[in-house]
């Protein structure tokens, strides 16, 4: 009986919850779903491939549920547990897991990227753009090419530049790489830079700072970070997603793009300066066409490549 | 007369042994004091309990009648004491100079210190005979110029007590005595001296008072004039000890037949391009033991590396057991030598003799492992056997401590030294028709020098060869039928055993203790 | 200066340890009050997660199996007198190559046939890994300390290249390949004890472990039982004696480091055939660098190194169920609290041998060591 | 872009730049490595010793606001640990590479738990103000440099404008290179090192020098980790040394335990880092089929090239004879 609902349990994914990223967000909706609510909450960050279903089998046999997973990489482990435990509802972000039990939730990063991607190529004096990713893996592919897109869009003759960060996890928090992966791309004449690569993002706003660039941040609203120096922020509303999660999961695959709100690009005080009327104007315009379908921004995972 | 040192009471003991028991030691100023045991006596360690070297567990220390406690060697040095260690205390990759300076450095920048600390070595070298090449690092020294470097290092820090322990092992008899007339000097100017060493005649010719010690207790203690050579090893052994020529010398024709081992034109060169074999041509035959006389650092252990296949010529060619061995072709390894019943004691018994972490009986097997007696199928070890043979070894060499478990590294050098001879010489399944050693008695015990003589003199009588290389000129009279002399690399000479005499080898090597070691300037060799 | 402290054989492998964990607590207990958490609750949920449950002490010896392996790649290439800090990347492609064996014949072979190819995949696969810096080491002078850490990173690229490029399913998301069939899935003890009729509780303990077992006694054997172990640990301790005794150094290194890389390699054989049943980015984490102190705490002697990894599986499994049971207690203390019982039982392991020393002594003299000793170890 | 990418100044001024910035905290940790190992210890640590020097400046820094405090609160920190490392390996015979290993092991979670608990920002310390922060240097003339061609990037860019840590780093080369070998202290360390039964006999406190070294080895660690997070970032993040301890002590073994060939070996992971961190996204030459090279391919070139560089060197590396062994009397 929904009355009776559990306590809603997170397991997050290597990152740990303080990771600048998704599992922060995520860790940031349960929060406010303790505030909102008034009910508390468990949640577990694995130090290990094995803790994954471990945590996750020890949630479930407290009763906890819904049991959400944050981050791609919890698929099997929710797979697996949700068929053991079928009267407890799950969750997964960032992948399809197929079960009567569990409710999925996607995003289109690719759009939202597709946004920021736009202001970047529009703030840009030198037509040069960079992006900074963690890790050479799918999932910030599609951050990627979204971008790649946006940006081509405002500017046809754009110069996009992108690297990644490294092969290990340090890769999410090696601030001090992501600083000289921006420098090398300022040297090259870029002057705006998106990263999305966790921890290592702060060190590429902080070159940005240093050298009076412009940096877009990601995942949550960082526009907080630097005032004056970021731009925009690519939102990916995760704890928006964990929050209803946690409150009501409906068995199948939620996809969460700009129309639902999912992704976005940030606006508040910190950046009200740096996007001008027009700016916004034309950016606005875009997200309402791709709303429309009027757009079509190309998906990364669709086939494997960035074709637009 | 008033005491320099007086040591009562001393014990000491490391894990299970008991290296001094309540020893007692009264040394008068401005004299030499000659310490003499058996090996594991406990002569070093009661001397290093003098250096602050070691801490005793029982016991006091006076020095100039007033007790002191010497809880380091800076504190030793405080109360004027230096020390010649037995085991080098030398810095491998430092130049001879800085060995010498560090911790007396007159300057904390290298620089002027070392201008002035060569200023007085010199001096020093020149009027104690004792000559080291400054510059070179020590690893590049051979072991008797790094035993001058010892010595000089406490000479340098002008001790009023100096502690000598073992310091001729290495020296040839010029070296000895010059450092002898040093040593007087010093006594004469109020230093007091303690000497430890294996050889009597030392004892007898420059102490005044001997100390005899025996498994850690002191046996003996009296004045020169009332003891003698014999006096003396019969208190160090407890019993009669032959030393010296024991058989007549051999007729001419004693090398007869044909030889186990002969080497034509053998040349080797260092990575320096320096030659340390040049033209090197000897034969071995059964029955015969073959001397190498000369001063260290002449070739000798390169000759006894090569002839072991410890490294291969570039020159020359080798006949081991009816097979030929040339330079550039295939040459002899360490396996086949021992399959071709060659047996090698190497010099350098720390080095290359034993593994020292391993227990006694692993390193008792080594270079004998693949033997069938030792390994059986699928390489599976057979420990008991070894353990059982190990302790035979130790029975037949009276090695002690008997404990086959014992790390390597707890026996005494003398102890140790036995192992490995034991090791060569009983080569389970087929006995060495040829032996190779090294200094075979180099720190070894009076009494241990008769019994491994004995066993080389066996050896010699069962038909097998051996091949001799000693830098202590007795050891050589004693037991070789014919002596070669080598210098800088080559054969100075041959010289039947009749025609031997230390005047007359100290001749033929004297050409080489002038400028020791691989010179600079190789001869040209002749074609 | 420090003198060396003569024990005992069994105190200084039995009692000092158990004294130095007692420490090692109790500094921790410190460090926990320190930070407004029970101690006393702490301590006993570290040892009751690691010990008290079947399910926990499964995890336990499940994380112990990885260390095992690892401990032991470096034991061996130490007892040769080699620094082996490549355990991490002979782990990840021996994983790699175990992978590609199942891969490519999970559909083909029943796992009878299938599983030992894997073990043999796993550990060609670290054994190459490491075959390269020995062989460099020896004939070219290159530092194996050096080498090895570069194959480390080497090695994580080259993983992570295959996953997202070549191995990962088209169209999913997640970096890894596709699952194992059944046949490359190394029983887990659950499965085996249910087919007993026992029950057990579902957890990542498998058959691995029998094969770390097998590990363990088979390096000790082979170190101190065979020719070619006794040839290793003298090229290890003293290179120029084994040369005087006509054994090669460069073979016996290269055999060592071989050695090493095959036992590395299998903890592919835990983590992928025997839990997550495909390959993933980060199976490894740190395992390799952990089988470092695994190892020298276990004084590089395989009974010694199977007490460590049961240590550190302990801490592991102990660890999780305390951020289970404790939320304020995060990933992190965790990780603290290892350190600081790594520290304390490890590098300070003989702080307390001079005391423990005198104390023998004098009870020595009054004839009643044993007993009293044995209760201070458990104190 | 890659034909023309090696004529142009811009890319050689930012490379060389960048190089030197990525070498520094390496520098430093190889040259705190060097003492200590001179001097018989092993340092497996400088991960941790870094780690946590690093959160004690970016703390500091943030709370007390001056930068002379983050600095010396950082040195103690590292001297502290230091201190610890010698208790248990230098008065007592612990194992120095287990302690290492323990020391980085506390420093990963102590760094990540205080900042928690100090400043609820998930670990990291909040941003510093430039005040706290080391300013570049010589920017002035780098600006003024900045309009003449070739000259402008090529000095201008790649050796002005950092800040005073970096030509400070650079600078304790020769320093730590007199300090060992032109000195009394420096011989009676790589004595120490090598033979320390010799060092003992000669009167001298063994450990009284390994301390010593110690000492310098927490202080150097120290300056890398504020380095971190004082010039290059401007608060701590954690686990923010991302393994550049253990490339530095390999930098400093590459360097054969010198202080000048560990800097030539730190310079070139910093350059190959740089190089790599440029090449991303060049395209493979039409002979192989162009395309872009796989990023993990350039990812892995700086480890590739270092091990077939070292593979050309000829001369082993010899470590100090008793590095590793703790020093005791009696065999
Ligand atoms: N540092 C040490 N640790 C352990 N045992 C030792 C140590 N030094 C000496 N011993 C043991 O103490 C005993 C006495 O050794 P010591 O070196 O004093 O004998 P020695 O009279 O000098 O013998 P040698 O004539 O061979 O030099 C020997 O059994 C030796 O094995
Ligand atoms: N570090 C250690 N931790 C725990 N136990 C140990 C350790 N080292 C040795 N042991 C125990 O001591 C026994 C003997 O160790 P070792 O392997 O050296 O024996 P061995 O050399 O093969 O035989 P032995 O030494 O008895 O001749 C081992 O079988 C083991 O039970
Ligand atoms: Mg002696
Ligand atoms: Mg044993």
């Amino acid at each position: 009986a929904p009355a009776a609902r559990a306590e809603p349990g997170v397991v997050y994914d290597m990152g740990g919850k303080f990771d600048k990223s998704f599992n922060e967000a995520a860790y940031n909706g349960m929060e406010k779903y303790k505030k909102d609510t008034g009910k508390g909450y468990v949640d577990f960050e694995i130090a290990n491939e094995s803790q994954r279903e471990q945590a996750m089998r020890r949630m479930a046999q407290k009763g906890v549920s819904p049991i959400i997973g944050v981050g791609f990489s919890q698929a099997s482990a929710i797979e697996k547990t949700a068929k053991e435990f079928p009267k407890l509802q799950f969750g997964i972000i960032d992948m399809v897991v197929k079960a009567p039990n569990v409710e999925s939730v996607v995003f289109k990063e690719q759009e939202g990227s597709f946004l920021v991607g736009m202001i970047a190529a529009l703030s840009s004096k030198t037509g040069k753009v960079g992006f900074i990713g963690g890790m050479d893996i799918p999932l910030i592919r599609k951050f990627q090419c979204g971008y790649e897109q946006g940006a081509r869009y405002a500017n046809p003759k754009v110069e996009v530049t992108g690297n990644m960060t490294g092969t290990t996890p340090a890769a999410w928090g090696d601030p001090t790489r992501g600083g000289e992966l921006a420098k090398a791309q300022f040297a090259k004449g870029v002057d705006v830079i998106f990263a999305a690569a966790g921890g290592t993002g702060i060190g590429v706003y902080q070159a940005a700072k240093d050298a009076g660039k412009y940096a877009i941040g990601v995942d949550s609203n960082q526009n907080h970070l630097h005032p004056g120096t970021m731009l925009t922020s690519m939102v990916k509303r995760v704890d928006v997603a964990v929050l209803n999660l946690s409150q009501k999961t409906t068995p199948g695959i939620t996809v969460l793009g700009l129309k639902e709100g999912g992704v976005d690009y940030a606006m508040d005080t910190h950046n009200a300066k740096l996007i001008g009327a027009d700016l916004k104007k034309k950016v606005d315009a875009a997200k309402a066409d791709i709303i429309a379908g009027k757009i079509k921004v190309a998906d990364y995972m669709a086939d494997n490549a960035c074709k637009y | 007369m008033t005491l320099a040192v007086e040591m009562k009471g001393i014990c000491k003991r490391f894990g299970a042994v008991q290296a001094n028991r309540a020893v007692d030691l009264r040394v008068a100023r401005a004299t030499v004091h000659g310490i003499v045991g058996e090996n594991g006596a406990g002569k070093s360690t009661l001397m290093s309990i003098l250096y602050g070297f070691y801490q005793a567990d029982e016991g006091e220390i006076r020095i100039e009648g007033r007790a002191v406690r010497i809880d380091g060697a800076r504190a030793a040095m405080g109360h004027g004491i230096g020390m010649v260690h037995q085991h080098f205390m030398l810095v491998d990759n430092l130049s001879a100079l800085d060995n010498v300076m560090l911790g007396a450095e007159p300057d904390w920048r290298l620089g002027p210190a070392r201008e002035r600390v060569r200023a007085d070595l010199e001096r020093l070298m020149a009027d104690t005979g004792l000559q080291v090449r400054l510059d070179q690092p020590v690893e590049a020294l051979p072991v008797g110029e790094c035993q001058r470097l010892e010595i000089l290092k406490a000479l340098y820090r002008g001790a009023r007590i100096l502690i000598l322990d073992e310091p001729t092992a290495v020296l040839t008899p010029q070296e000895t005595e010059q450092l002898f007339a040093t040593l007087r000097r010093l006594r004469a100017a109020g230093t007091t001296l303690l000497l430890i060493t294996h050889k009597l005649k030392e004892i007898m010719a420059l102490c005044d008072q001997v100390t005899v010690m025996r498994q850690g207790a002191v046996v003996l203690d009296c004045p020169i004039g009332q003891t003698s050579l014999d006096g003396l090893a019969q208190a160090m052994v407890g019993r009669q000890v032959q030393l010296g020529r024991q058989d007549a010398p051999p007729v001419a024709a004693a090398s007869a037949g044909a030889p186990l081992l002969r080497a034509e034109g053998l040349g080797w060169r260092d990575a320096q391009g320096v030659p340390r074999l040049d033209g090197v041509s000897l034969a071995l035959h059964p029955g015969e033991i073959v001397g190498i006389a000369g001063v260290s650092g002449n070739g000798q252990s390169e000759l006894l590396e090569v002839l072991a296949g410890l490294c291969a010529p570039q020159a020359g060619t080798l006949d081991l057991g009816g097979r030929r061995f040339t330079a550039g072709g295939r040459w002899l390894d360490p396996q086949t030598a021992r399959a071709l019943r060659l047996a090698h004691v190497p010099e350098d018994r720390h080095r290359l003799g034993l593994v020292l972490p391993f227990a006694a009986w692993e390193s008792a097997v080594l270079g004998h492992e693949r033997r069938a007696r030792y390994s059986g199928p699928l390489g599976w070890l057979r420990r008991t056997v070894m353990r059982e043979d190990t302790r035979r070894m130790m029975e037949d060499w009276d090695v002690r401590p008997r404990d086959p478990q014992l790390r390597s590294a707890k026996f005494s050098g003398g102890n140790q030294q036995k192992l490995v001879l034991a090791r060569e010489a009983m080569a389970p399944e087929q006995p060495p028709q040829l032996l190779l050693v090294g200094q075979p008695t180099r720190g070894v015990d009076i009494g241990a020098i008769e019994f491994i003589h004995g066993r080389l003199r066996a050896m010699r009588a069962a038909g097998g060869a051996v091949l001799l290389v000693s830098s202590e000129l007795d050891e050589i009279l004693a037991l070789a039928d014919r002596v070669i002399v080598m210098d800088r690399g080559r054969i100075a000479g041959e010289l039947p055993i009749t025609d031997c005499t230390e005047t007359a080898l100290g001749r033929l090597m004297a050409g080489a203790s002038a400028h020791e070691g691989p010179s600079p300037s190789p001869h040209p060799s002749p074609t | 200066m420090s003198r060396p402290v003569e024990l005992p054989r069994w105190l200084e492998l039995g009692v000092l340890p158990l004294l130095n964990l007692a420490l090692a607590l109790a500094v921790s207990g410190v460090v926990v009050a320190a930070i407004g958490l029970d101690p006393r609750q702490v301590i006993t949920l570290l040892v009751q997660g690691a010990f008290g449950s079947a399910a926990g002490l499964s995890y336990t010896l499940y994380y112990a199996t990885t260390f095992v392996f690892t401990g032991l790649a470096v034991a061996v290439a130490f007892h040769g007198g080699l620094f082996n800090i490549g355990g991490e990347g002979q782990a990840m492609v021996g994983g790699l190559c175990a992978a590609l064996a199942a891969l490519a014949c999970d559909r083909v072979l029943p796992a009878g046939l299938m599983l030992p190819l894997m073990v043999v995949a796993g550990a060609f696969g670290g054994m190459a890994w490491a075959a390269v810096p020995a062989a460099l080491q020896a004939w070219r002078g290159s530092h194996i300390v050096i080498t090895t850490i570069m194959f480390n990173f080497i090695a994580s690229a080259l993983l992570a290249w295959l996953l997202v490029n070549v191995l990962r399913e088209p169209g999913s998301m997640s970096v890894e390949s596709r699952g194992f069939a059944e046949s490359a899935h190394m029983p887990g003890v659950h499965e085996l004890l249910a087919r007993l009729g026992i029950e057990w509780p579902s957890t990542p303990l498998n058959l691995s472990v029998l094969l770390a077992v097998a590990a363990a006694v088979g390096v000790w054997l082979f170190l101190w039982r065979t020719r070619a172990g006794y040839a290793l640990r003298a090229v290890g301790h003293a290179p120029q004696a084994a040369h005087y005794a006509g054994i090669a150094p460069r073979w016996q290194l290269m055999r060592a480091m071989m050695i090493a890389g095959a036992l590395a390699g299998c903890v592919g054989i835990n983590e992928l055939a025997g839990v997550q049943h495909r390959l993933l980015l980060d199976f490894v984490v740190g395992a390799g660098f952990t089988g470092i102190a695994v190892s020298l705490i276990g004084r590089n002697h395989p009974v010694g190194i199977v007490l460590a990894a049961l240590l550190f599986g302990a801490l592991y499994q102990g660890g999780a169920e305390l951020s289970f049971e404790i939320p304020a207690f995060s990933r992190d203390m965790v990780t603290t609290l290892q350190g600081f019982i790594v520290l304390f039982s490890g590098a300070m392991a003989m702080v307390l041998a001079p005391t423990l020393a005198r104390l023998h002594g004098w009870w020595r003299r009054r004839g009643a060591a044993a007993g009293v000793a044995g209760e201070a170890g458990h104190g | 872009m890659a034909d023309t990418l090696w004529l142009d100044p811009v890319f050689w001024g930012g490379l060389l730049g960048s190089t030197l910035r990525v070498s520094v905290p390496l520098v430093l940790c190889a040259l705190a490595a060097t003492l200590s190992e001179r001097a018989g210890v092993i340092d497996l640590g400088l991960e941790g010793k870094m780690l946590l020097c690093a959160f004690t400046a970016g703390a500091v820094g943030a709370l007390g606001g001056s930068m002379a405090l983050a600095l010396l609160a950082a040195l103690a920190v590292g001297i502290v640990l230091s201190m610890v490392h010698g208790y248990g390996c230098v008065s007592h015979t612990g194992d120095q590479v287990v302690m290492g290993m323990a020391i980085t092991m506390i420093a990963a979670g102590l760094t990540v738990v205080l900042g928690i608990a100090g400043f609820h920002q998930g670990g990291q310390t909040p941003p510093l103000s430039d005040a706290v922060r080391l300013a570049p240097l010589g920017g002035g003339l780098r600006t003024a440099l900045a309009g003449v061609p070739g000259l402008g990037p090529l000095v201008g860019d790649a050796l002005l404008g950092h800040n005073a840590l970096v030509y400070l780093a650079f600078a304790l080369v020769p320093a730590v290179w007199w300090l060992l070998f032109r000195t009394r202290y420096g011989l009676r360390l790589r004595a120490t090192g090598d033979n320390p039964a010799m060092v003992d006999a000669a009167g001298l406190s063994v450990r009284g020098l390994r301390y010593s070294a110690l000492a310098l080895n927490g202080g150097l660690c120290a300056l890398a980790g504020s380095y971190l997070v004082l010039a290059q970032n401007a608060n701590f993040v954690p686990h923010m040394t991302a393994g550049r301890g253990y490339m530095a002590l390999a930098a400093m073994i590459f360097g054969k335990w010198h202080p000048v060939g560990a800097l030539w070996a730190c310079l070139l992971f910093g350059f190959l880092d740089a190089l790599a961190i440029r090449l991303q996204g060049v395209a493979l030459p039409a002979a192989l089929g162009g395309g872009a090279v796989p990023v993990q391919a350039i990812q892995a070139l700086p480890y590739v090239l270092t091990v077939v560089l070292l593979a050309g060197f000829i001369g082993r590396a010899r470590a100090p004879a008793a590095l590793g062994v703790p020093y005791v009397k009696e065999r």
